[in-house]
């Protein structure tokens, strides 16, 4: 069991490229830290670089008080999940969790021992003989984890264990994983792309982004309170709907002069004929698109926008320009075509800067 | 599971049973002339299908050889091509699968210039290089000997860079586990990398195996001893004897016994070969 | 970007670096030997810096040949093995595109079976099917012509299967894609599979042009000719001399020469060639 | 514009192997269709079908009223959109998209009309000389798009050209698609293993199972009135929770005999300290993991459960024996441990014959 802390953690390649220009956090012993961020942010070279597969151009990773920026993988006292679980192949899977205890010297009972234990916590006595082959994405899943498990080592690092499997078998596992980690207690480093991952996951969530951290904390106090517009939309799903505060009709009555984009969650819209609670906003839509999953409904609307008006962001896969989204619960609502007034109070707005690095209470 | 739809006609059909034809048809006639007597051959009159000398020719060919032209009996000249052949495809194959090690697992200065130099000087193989290599080997006493048969012939640019193109295709995260679970280089070589490298190893041999076997010229110039003799310098023996008394059904059947090795080597590692070249199917 | 830490030490190196040394230092000492006089090496007292003697050795050695023994300039030898290198690496790329083709891509009846026949067939090449194709040739009044040169060369099983494991990694989406936009066989080879092979041919043809240059015993069995004498049989003429008085700075010349155009090949093709080769790093 | 008409479409494969064991469903004109379902139920093998990839083993697949059963893939009049986009990668974007209208022999200033009115639709005018290489996922998605809106075909067919982008760029396809699709009124049928994009692409849902369809409607009638027990645990996410209905507590007054299985959505529970809905149904429950996303908070919750009842199913990706899920609004909730009482109402609960091969009415 261990500590993790990371200062001032940068990588810079040798053609220029900063990879992760200064990362600092801790993880305290037995939590469960999940890395979440976009692909090509970095999070996969930090993980790797706790693991030692890559070097630190500079800062210091330490592990459970000692300082590992020179120590060889195998000698970290770490065990790592791989996406694609790199398994041996051609080993059978009793091989396959006792390979690393032989290269360590271990006693043959004391591996037989750590590898039918963690084959029973894991159902896996049943296929030790098998190849990975002849497993299904599951089960090499467990494989993969009991590989970690039988070397009982300080720290656990998961590089996207999960983004092989598919979506029900994710979720499934996601839990199996938790409740593993809370039962062995061994602090862990998760990396994922998967907010929904990060958010069930984790102790301590850090968000990253372009090598940088955006923000650390409790995953449901990211949630309530993002300190970025990166983080406001990242975390949760749908995102949240980001407005230029000056835009037409919104009147944010008391908000410091700086606040230049309002957000609002498309889970904290209701549908209102008329009125606009205390503070809060209303914007008057156009119904575009009405996608109905059964236990909510999203609604797409279009805001009138004036011409001059640039808004936040256009990006592929955000909203278009002007575009609300709207969730409520159940299968009713609007038909296409139709307008409608979105409500929200003021406690659920957020302000943030024009820029979009700071968040504002209002 | 899934049958695809292929394109599907005629043509593709006809053209290559007249390929098989084509190439099966002086492989069928070799079979044929050497179950004949020689005078029968000779007359232009051999027919197409077996005669009855089959047994006694072969027997004569393996102990005694064609007395005439070869001194040798070509059951002496195949051991000679095996033991050169068997050692020219270990040794390539061996050679090969450390420097495709090197190159891709291990990073050091000029990894790449290092790669280019030997890979532009391997591409020249021993035939153009043959007179510099001859004089060295002659200076270090090789001449008359399998290591100086062997030897100049083992290494490969074709083989090394057919096993990095697999090396490749090794996922790093392999490489990674394996560095986590406390293996070193050498470890990972034989634990890891050795298994995993069989089927295209297997496929590798049957190749090389091959081209050792058919070696003409590098044999010519390095053995004199009759003894050392490969088939395949028998062979060429046999047919430049521009004569009427060529000993034809000997000959054919010095020409369907040089084939057999090949032919056993690649039934035999049929298999493991097919695992090797279909691995990209999985 | 994304740079991997892989195993380190020196080791690999030094072997790399002896490597190096113990292929390159022969072709050191050829071309140092072709700057020297006869007289000079004779003596075993060959220096190992050039000597001055190297552009009329060369010039000699290309215009009028070393006339003791071959009677032939280098530069027609270099001209016919050239004829002989392109038309075998263009035939055999030729067909075993094509047999690749039909053999992965269209189904018919007995598919395997023919691929297998084909494929054992030709896995023996020529010098060991020398004879009964030695006799069809000769029956069909092609020797000494340079169809007899290389047509029986041309047949490859190696090329077919490489081509073979290439076609197996198309997507067979790009083929339904094809089929959905009307695109019969021949437009799919045409306008799809043959642009996707151009590194692939490229990488085949510097292979297989080495492959036709260093042929030695087809051409010897089957021209007679002077003017179509290959530098690798010159060479091999040159040193059966086995006495004092052979050229030695012509014959190192002669085989310099012999290993400029397989380089040039490598250098010229090698940006395909690499691509062609590097493909699977994608 | 036509009409798709399958009648008792089989496939056989000559080792026995039974992909599509009789399916019978009819698409409008310029109507949505959406085959849904598990891997290896068959639903690309159907498309491939349609298509003319694969041959039919019996039945009739009818497009605008011509039998095609016999028809090469060219000659059907159809465009398809694959997974992997099967752009011709050594083709410049505008190649890609004319190749099938010039291997027909259109005049080539019609070829430039269409590829150029196609490229302006989906935003690709400034790359058409880039070669599908130099694309992101999502243009190289919209090139295979453009390939086959040029040919303006009778019927789309898509199969599952979304499975190869991220969660974000999926979801704004996902509305791109549905919208081209109503302006160029093409009648389509799109596969996809995501019930998500089913429910909110389909006019038409066609749920598969093991070569057969197990249930063919509206998407909403779907998820309200689930035909089977596979249904009801396929569509909608998280899975309906599947109880036996003789376990224990739950009294479900007035159903048939027969009804051997009563499911429950997560979200159709409510959290309550007592009282039973008149005639629905209450759950105790101890609460064993939580996952807080922010918008919705999933309890995991413990029921007691006699050993000698066998539970419904425990396949993995699947609810344990025993266990219950129940999603309620919000972050709020109960903590690991506490006691809960889960409630529905009777219009929420759903029942199934013991064999969940059936729904009965309540």
């Amino acid at each position: 069991m261990a500590n993790v802390t990371l200062r001032h953690v940068r990588k810079a390649y040798p053609n220029g490229f900063e990879a992760i220009k200064g990362v600092d956090f801790d993880v305290g012993d037995g939590q469960f830290c999940v890395l979440v961020g976009p692909s090509g942010c970095g999070k996969s070279t930090l993980l790797r670089m706790v693991a030692g597969l890559e070097t630190v151009t500079g800062g210091v990773i330490d592990i459970g008080g000692r300082i590992v920026n020179q120590v060889e993988p195998a000698d970290r006292d770490i065990a790592m999940v791989f996406q694609n679980y790199a398994l041996y192949p051609h080993m059978s899977v009793y091989n396959n969790m006792a390979y690393g205890l032989r290269n360590r010297g271990m006693p043959k009972g004391e591996i037989e021992t750590r590898v039918q234990e963690a084959a029973r916590v894991l159902e896996l006595s049943a296929m030790l003989d098998r190849k990975p082959g002849q497993l299904s994405g599951g089960q090499r899943q467990r494989v993969a984890m009991g590989r970690a498990i039988v070397r009982q080592p300080k720290l656990f690092l998961f590089d996207e264990p999960l983004s092989n499997l598919d979506a029900k078998l994710r979720i499934a596992m996601r839990v199996e994983i938790r409740k593993l980690q809370r039962r062995l207690s061994t602090t862990s480093i998760y990396v994922t792309h998967d907010q929904l991952e990060a958010m069930t996951l984790a102790d301590i969530l850090v968000v990253m982004n372009g090598g940088q951290v955006e923000q650390i904390g409790n995953p449901l106090d990211i949630y309530q309170k993002p300190a970025t517009t990166f983080v406001a939309t990242f975390i949760g799903a749908p995102p949240m709907n980001l407005i230029p505060s000056r835009d037409c009709g919104l009147h944010l009555e008391g908000a410091a002069a700086e606040a230049g984009i309002v957000g609002i969650r498309p889970e904290d819209f209701q549908i209102a004929a008329n009125g606009v609670p205390a503070g809060g906003i209303a914007l008057g839509l156009t119904v575009e698109t009405i996608e109905r999953v059964g236990a909510e409904t999203y609604i797409y609307g279009l805001r009138t926008q004036p011409e001059d008006q640039p808004a936040v962001s256009a990006k592929p896969g955000e909203l278009r320009t002007g575009e609300i989204l709207v969730r409520i619960p159940g299968q009713s609502g609007p038909a296409i075509g139709d307008r409608i007034r979105a409500v929200a109070p003021r406690e659920k707005l957020h302000a943030f800067t024009t820029d979009g690095r700071r968040r504002i209470d209002l | 599971m899934v049958e695809h739809r292929r394109f599907g006609n005629l043509l593709p059909h006809l053209i290559l049973l007249a390929g098989v034809v084509v190439v099966a048809f002086p492989i069928y006639l070799a079979v044929i002339a050497s179950t004949h007597t020689d005078s029968l051959i000779a007359n232009g009159q051999m027919p197409l299908y077996p005669g009855t000398h089959g047994l006694e020719t072969y027997w004569h060919t393996i102990v005694s050889g064609t007395g005439r032209t070869t001194r040798q009996p070509v059951g002496d000249m195949m051991l000679a091509s095996l033991i050169m052949a068997v050692g020219i495809a270990a040794g390539k194959i061996a050679i090969s699968i450390i420097s495709a090690y090197a190159i891709v697992f291990f990073s050091f200065p000029f990894r790449m210039t290092t790669f280019w130099v030997i890979f532009i000087t391997l591409m020249l193989p021993v035939e153009v290089r043959i007179f510099p290599t001859y004089k060295i080997t002659s200076d270090m006493h090789l001449l008359d000997s399998y290591s100086g048969l062997i030897l100049p012939l083992i290494a490969s640019a074709t083989a090394t860079l057919l096993f990095r193109q697999f090396f490749m295709t090794v996922p790093k995260e392999l490489v990674e586990a394996s560095k986590m679970d406390g293996a070193g280089p050498i470890r990972f070589f034989f634990d890891t990398l050795l298994p995993l490298s069989v089927t295209n190893i297997a496929a590798l041999f049957v190749i090389l195996f091959i081209y050792g076997w058919n070696q003409y010229l590098w044999p010519l110039l390095i053995t004199t001893r009759d003894d050392m003799q490969t088939i395949v310098i028998g062979i060429k023996k046999i047919i430049d004897v521009h004569d009427a008394l060529t000993e034809w059904s000997v000959a054919m059947a010095t020409a369907m016994l040089a084939m057999l090795p090949p032919v056993a080597v690649v039934v035999l590692m049929q298999r493991l070969f097919v695992k090797g070249l279909i691995e990209t199917e999985k």
